[in-house]
């Protein structure tokens, strides 16, 4: 099915199951309860994690496939969001002008820089990524480019925003939230309830789930075509690839475009579900997030970097809710003293210490799981296999890819 | 002509932080082969010396002074150092003043430590492992250590004054005959000589000792001193000793420069890998020309004249230079073929 | 007719001389060894050859064309294939992986971006791939990751890799190097077979003399970056010239 | 294009009742019944403290996230009541609000505005916030404040200084308790002409991002205005640690006087870095050197140590203040934590009693209630002297006080001592000065 194979579409079917039913799976304890703080089913969460997925995916093609670090592609998503406010700010609210400019731009972009940090590999490479990065961060951060142009470009620190004076000139009373070809406005919600359970259904979650989908399919097709193959050809031995008549350098800049484009959908993304654009977001801070992400789902692998991009989001945003009311709520049901000292043990590894425990996590993950979570995934698969059927013969079809 | 002399003082004195933290770094790339996040995390632990020691001199015995009020209202609780009950107000009061350059001893052995317990207990592993899970490693024990350090000293900088004896600048003016004022701060002279110091150190350890020696012949290859049945292991456990400690150093004597931060680690972090690789992966000279280089441009690039040309320059300055020299310049100023390029 | 056309080919390095007005000619369908002590020049020359290196005079010409300024996949794409001493292969990736790459740049050229079809749709390439490797006794490791099979099934692989690209011209730069004697043995046999099997020329480096008369037709005596003999093994053996530049010095290579 | 120009809005709403089940434009928890966003249902409120705990400015958010428990905590009828009993409206009763019991949830701002949104919607969307208040940046300020608007809840802003906040980037749903760079220069100005003279060069560094810009361009105009001369601006990037290539010039610049618009880390860096190259102790034009830090907080003066000594600035309000508002909060946070409170603390302190009291007087969470009842409300007993909640653009508007580091500091938080109350008349400006132009408050959002 979808020209892929079996075990893909497998893979593809499970991942669109869970993404059409994160509304509930996310959401497993009931609204009021103490354990309601780990919950992740709330729109904004649910968005982010299928916009950094994304952006994750794009950034496993160009390094988990070819290898090339690069430590700048928090450029190119800053530039979608750009892209799309501006749009906003030119013609109106409708996310369907901005989203393919988004692509459009940050392609445009990977294209030149990556052009031009190809002609270094290894370090010199990531170094290279890293200075165009961070000279795009500074110049948004101090709107310098608004500066040379006498309007504002990026807005500064405070961040690219929608104002009433804009022109949006496709409109004739201002709006002031993104919708879809005025059929949907991307945040609105539906909230089922069930007895004590909550569930958000978001239109904006859906339609980036769908994007996130298309993505993923898309990286699943370009993982198993012969251009894949050549990335990752690319990546384990660029010598033979030359004395085997091929041109290493378009391959590899394929690549960066394609997964510079990835980050300019993600980018665009974010805009088209919060009208914001902000400087950090090309931070080399935020770079270094979707390497991370990326190294500590898997690299190279199709799901994992979705799953690092998911763990770290949640890390972000549920430790560093949890205070020490909370901690009291859930060690209430202990003696008063013993109360007191788990809040003592636990607190410096949530709220303001959620850092420590990211921390700490990375170095268990990459100490325990060398492959990353996949890994962690593939020796859990391995051992309920081993139970059911200790007699089986190796596996010998494992391709590298997985 | 005085604006570029003193731009040139400020640049050597950007630099010498710079040269330090990357000197440090490249040891680490060049023997090695690790990509080490971390080390930023160093520097500022080794600040942290200087904060910690500060501390410890001015372990107090308290006093009530009923004359006085606190903001509350009550008696005054009134802290005597310690230091100052044992050898008197004067000596006691210089012993604290002097906290600073006394912590160098402090820290040497605690950074040396530090360093040896995380190339045993956690690099040491990670040798034969892909730079992307050295990454991801060190960049979490760089996340651990600066919330360690904010969890023990909260988030505020922490002042860290030098001894009152180098409060206040020379007037380089006067000793070059200029009419104008060329101030520079004392302390900013001695931070410079400082690094100078441990510089020219590093390298003749480097230059002079067996040890050095076998650690260079291991920084060009790693395979062959292994068969000469050199234990090059352990050497190399010392080398990361001997970074951690240079980073260290860096970050106790710059603790008055800039008043000590949980977070000054990862503000330095970035920098020093574009100083490194602008010097070129596996060169200790590159990686101390480059510091310079970059901390005198950056310097030149502050300056109204040029800011008037080009705004914003000395924000991106450094990006600049780092994108020129790496297309100019394949493996940096002074890099050696094959080292971190596949 | 020549194929491979050697024309006053000269090469500094700093203060050194690597080679030094170096004249090869290399007859279509023949098997040519290059032989000579080490630092003779041999490396250097194929290097230039190759596209890797750039030669300071003279001509390099393939079949009527100059590969000098091309980069090495234009001079593979023109039909050089080369083998190195140490097996290139590509590693990280399955053995039939391996295979594919070098029939998908016959079939494509140096640059496709065929990134929407899967490659196990490529039926002609798959065929074509799963034969050479049949054809080379290695279909059994088919599903094998390259790194891991012994360095005699990545020479042969390496071999099915270049002729998979159907070269005209097959460069070996010392294939035996560092081969127990059986494994010699048989990629000797293997060279023969292609040889004997497919229209192709075969130029070879090497420093094992078992090897050189086993296959060369002709042989190049190169010593201090000048050919020192051009002949057939047979006067080659005999050569005075040659036995005190080369064989008599290196008995033990020999 | 002229498609969705004509029938957008025709569109939104039969798309609205035919895909009922999927697309009810409604926001989150909200009964669409209630008519505004997170109404409260049970027996509790929840409020959205929105405070840096990670990065450059985590004690102060530390801090804020201190007050504003102690706040809920006196709304809950705990405690000693603090500023509840100084305050000149009496709503509040001890019993919550309006019945309620208070409880609160927390976030980390990150001082960046994409994570700032995040948390806030985390806390809208997730726990059913009902008000956001802290912060302790202008940037991440107007972005948390753009988001409330649209969520359709009030945002009660912590510490926030640029003019934009109540200027350019003015909302509905947002006020402004904190002051601003405008009333600094105002304040300032005067004081720095009675103590340093009429007659002075001043040498402008900035930190180059929105705040920087308002607070230079407010100083130069105060100081302008009082026959001072702008010798010349300098912007420093955000990203500086090391300001010695920025200072080492000012010296032979002509300037006598050194104006530091940085905040946080960049002033304990740059006042660090002044104080180095002696600046304090130099002559120029006949005259002492001076710096001046227009906006002072009390963790940025402990950064930097002895260096603030005898250099003004200016605050919001400070823990020395005497009255009895003052002293009532001030003894409620020392005796709960220990140490006085800071300016930025109490800013979130007071916006929390004023959301409690302003829904209180309104009878109704509903945010264009809550905003009415704030609107020109005009209260006293909070600290800061008379003060009104302006209507026109939601800042406050009281007396400022200006500061100077304490020469010899008795212990460790006497670090700063109040020069002068300047009185709320001399800040006072018109809702549409030049330095605010550009903005409009729109309409207040009640959401769903």
């Amino acid at each position: 099915m979808f020209g892929t194979a079996k075990r893909d579409t497998a893979l593809l079917i499970i991942v669109a199951i869970l993404t059409l039913f994160a509304p509930f799976l996310l959401n497993p304890f009931p609204a009021g309860s103490a354990m309601a703080q780990f919950n992740a089913g709330y729109p904004d969460l649910m968005q982010r994690f299928v916009i950094f997925g994304i952006f994750a995916i794009g950034f496993n093609i160009l390094f988990g496939l070819t290898g090339y670090l690069s430590f700048g592609h928090a450029a190119f998503l800053g530039v979608g969001s750009y892209a799309v406010v501006w749009m906003y700010k030119l013609l109106d609210y409708n996310i369907i002008w901005g989203l393919p400019l988004a692509i459009v731009i940050s392609g445009v972009f990977a294209l030149m820089i990556g052009f031009i940090s190809l002609r270094r590999s290894g370090i010199y490479f990531s170094i290279l990524t890293l200075a165009f990065a961070q000279m795009m961060f500074a110049i948004s951060y101090s709107d310098l480019l608004g500066r040379f142009f006498g309007t504002t470009i990026t807005n500064g620190e405070t961040g690219l925003q929608v104002y009433r004076s804009d022109p949006q000139v496709l409109i004739d009373s201002w709006e002031s939230v993104p919708h879809l070809l005025g059929l949907v406005e991307m945040r609105s919600t539906y909230t089922m309830r069930l007895g004590d359970w909550s569930f958000d259904f978001n239109a904006g979650y859906y339609f980036c789930a769908v994007i996130m989908l298309l993505t993923f399919y898309l990286a699943i097709r370009i993982f198993r075509s012969p251009f894949g193959m050549m990335l990752r050809a690319v990546k384990s031995n660029q010598q033979r690839m030359n004395y085997t008549g091929l041109n290493t350098r378009p391959y590899a800049l394929a690549a960066f475009v394609i997964s510079g484009m990835y980050a300019g959908l993600a980018g665009g993304l974010m805009a088209a579900m919060d009208p914001l654009a902000g400087a950090e977001r090309m931070q080399w801070t935020a770079s270094g997030e979707v390497v991370l992400m990326t190294i500590l789902g898997g690299a190279g692998t199709l799901i994992g970097p979705v799953l690092g991009a998911g763990f770290i989001k949640y890390f972000e945003n549920i430790f560093s809710k949890i205070n020490d009311n909370v901690l009291h709520s859930w060690f209430a049901f202990l003696p008063d003293g013993i109360e007191d000292f788990m809040v003592v043990i636990v607190h410096p590894f949530v709220g303001k210490g959620w850092h420590l425990t990211l921390g700490l996590m990375f170095m268990l993950v990459v100490i325990f799981l060398p492959g990353g979570l996949v890994e962690g995934g593939q020796r859990i698969a391995r051992l309920f296999r081993r139970k059911n059927a200790r007699n089986d013969a190796p596996d010998g079809s494992k391709t590298p890819a997985e | 002509m005085d604006a570029i002399l003193l731009q040139i003082l400020n640049g050597l004195d950007k630099g010498s932080a710079y040269a330090l933290i990357a000197l440090g770094l490249t040891l680490i790339f060049g023997t090695l082969g690790v990509v080490n996040f971390a080390h930023g995390a160093l520097f500022m632990i080794g600040a942290f010396c200087s904060v910690t020691l500060q501390k410890i001199l001015t372990i107090s015995t308290i006093s009530i002074d009923e004359t006085q009020k606190d903001f509350l209202g009550r008696p005054l609780e009134v802290k005597t150092p310690i230091m100052e009950n044992w050898f008197g107000p004067e000596i006691g009061g210089l012993i604290i003043d002097w906290s600073v350059p006394l912590a160098i001893l402090f820290a040497i052995p605690v950074m040396l430590v530090i360093g040896y317990v995380m190339e045993r207990g956690l690099i040491k592993h990670f040798y034969k492992r892909p730079h992307a899970d050295q990454i991801l490693v060190t960049f979490g024990l760089a996340i651990v250590l600066q919330e360690v350090i904010k969890y023990f000293y909260g988030a505020n900088p922490i002042p860290t004054p030098a001894p009152d004896a180098f409060r206040g600048s020379f007037d380089f003016g006067a000793l070059l005959g200029l009419d104008t004022a060329l101030a520079y701060p004392y302390w900013r002279l001695v931070y410079f000589a400082f690094s100078a110091v441990i510089i020219g150190a590093v390298f003749a350890f480097l230059q002079f000792t067996t040890f050095g020696m076998v650690v260079r012949a291991g920084m060009a290859d790693r395979e062959t001193v292994g068969l000469l049945g050199i234990d090059i292991d352990r050497r190399f456990t010392i080398m990361f000793g001997i970074a951690a400690a240079v980073a260290g150093l860096a970050g106790v004597m710059y603790a008055p420069i800039n008043s000590p931060n949980y977070h000054m680690g990862m503000d330095f972090l970035v920098l020093s890998f574009v100083v490194v690789v602008v010097g070129g992966m596996g060169s200790l000279p590159g990686a101390v020309l480059a510091g310079f280089m970059l901390g005198i441009l950056e310097s030149f690039a502050s300056m109204n004249e040029i800011k008037a040309i080009l705004p914003g320059i000395d924000q991106i300055i450094i990006y600049v230079v780092a994108i020129i020299i790496l297309l100019t310049r394949p493996r940096g100023l002074m890099g050696r073929k094959g080292v971190m390029e596949e | 007719m020549a194929i491979l056309e050697v024309k006053n080919v000269g090469k500094r390095f700093g203060g050194l001389q690597a080679l030094n007005n170096v004249n090869l000619s290399v007859a279509e369908n023949s098997c040519h060894a290059i032989i000579g002590p080490n630092g003779a020049g041999k490396s250097t020359l194929l290097n230039c050859l190759v596209g890797k290196l750039i030669p300071d005079t003279g001509s390099v010409m393939f079949d009527g064309q100059s590969v000098l300024g091309r980069k090495p996949y234009e001079i593979n794409q023109m039909g050089i294939s080369r083998v190195f001493q140490t097996p290139e292969i590509f590693g990280d990736l399955t053995v039939m992986e391996n295979m594919m790459i070098p029939c998908f740049a016959k079939r494509d050229g140096a640059f496709e971006l065929n990134a929407i079809t899967s490659v196990t749709s490529q039926r002609d390439v798959v065929e074509k791939a799963e034969h050479m490797l049949e054809d080379m006794n290695l279909i059994d490791k088919r599903g094998m990751h390259a790194a891991s099979m012994s360095r005699g099934d990545k020479r042969r692989l390496e071999i099915a890799m270049c002729l998979a690209q159907d070269p005209r011209l097959l460069l070996l730069d010392e294939p035996t190097a560092g081969m127990a004697r059986a494994d010699t043995n048989n990629t000797i046999d293997l060279l023969k077979r292609i040889k004997d099997e497919r229209d192709i020329t075969i130029a070879i480096i090497e420093h094992d003399m078992h090897v050189v008369f086993s296959l060369a037709e002709r042989i190049t005596v190169l010593a201090q970056g000048t050919p020192l003999v051009e002949d057939t093994p047979e006067k080659i053996k005999g050569h005075p010239k040659v036995r005190e530049a080369y064989l008599g010095e290196s008995q033990d290579a020999a | 294009m002229s498609f969705s120009k004509l029938t957008r809005r025709g569109l939104i709403k039969t798309s609205a009742v035919a895909g009922a089940g999927l697309a009810l434009p409604t926001y989150l928890r909200a009964d669409a019944h209630s008519g505004f966003t997170n109404a409260p249902t049970g027996d509790t409120v929840t409020f959205g403290f929105n405070v840096p705990q990670t990065g450059p400015y985590a004690e102060e958010g530390l801090d804020e996230l201190r007050a504003q428990e102690l706040a809920v905590q006196h709304l809950n009828g705990e405690g000693d009541g603090g500023m509840m009993n100084t305050f000149s409206s009496k709503a509040l009763k001890g019993n919550g609000i309006m019945g309620k019991k208070v409880t609160f949830v927390t976030g980390d701002t990150q001082t960046k505005s994409d994570a700032a949104r995040a948390s806030a919607k985390a806390m809208i969307e997730k726990d059913g916030a009902i008000m956001i208040n802290g912060g302790s940046s202008s940037g991440v300020a107007v972005a948390v404040q753009g988001l409330c608007q649209e969520a359709g809840v009030i945002f009660m802003a912590g510490l926030t200084h640029s003019n934009d906040t109540t200027g350019k980037d003015k909302k509905a749903n947002g006020f402004r308790h904190f002051f601003n760079a405008y009333m600094s220069g105002a304040a300032l100005a005067p004081v720095l002409a009675k103590e340093y003279g009429k007659d002075r060069r001043a040498y402008h560094l900035t930190a180059d991002y929105t705040w920087g810009w308002t607070q230079q361009e407010s100083m130069a105009a105060a100081t302008e205005a009082m026959g001072w001369e702008t010798v010349n601006n300098v912007l420093t990037p955000l990203a500086s640690t090391d300001f010695s290539s920025y200072i080492a010039p000012v010296l032979n610049s002509g300037a006598d006087v050194l104006v530091l618009n940085h905040y946080g880390g960049n002033m304990v860096n740059s006042l660090t870095n002044a104080v180095q190259f002696d600046l304090l102790n130099k002559e120029v034009n006949g005259k002492k050197f001076e710096i001046v830090v227009p906006l002072y907080s009390e963790l940025m003066a402990a950064g930097a140590g002895k260096n603030v000594q005898g250099v003004i600035g200016s605050m919001n309000w400070n823990w020395q203040l005497q009255d009895e508002g003052s002293k009532a909060f001030t003894k409620s946070f020392g005796e709960k934590y220990g140490r006085p409170p800071s300016n930025s603390a109490h800013t979130c302190y007071v916006q929390t009693l004023l959301y409690a009291d302003a829904v209180e007087r309104a009878g109704s969470f509903n945010p264009c209630a809550v905003a009415e009842a704030l609107e020109d409300f005009d209260f006293d007993g909070m600290g800061n002297g008379p003060t009104t909640y302006r209507g026109a653009d939601h800042q406050c508007f009281k007396d400022v006080l200006v500061m100077k580091g304490t020469e010899n500091p008795s212990n460790e938080y006497d670090t700063l001592e109040i020069v002068e109350v300047t009185p709320r008349a001399q800040v006072e400006y018109e809702p549409d000065h030049p330095m605010f132009a550009g903005g409009d408050l729109g309409e207040c959002n009640p959401g769903a």
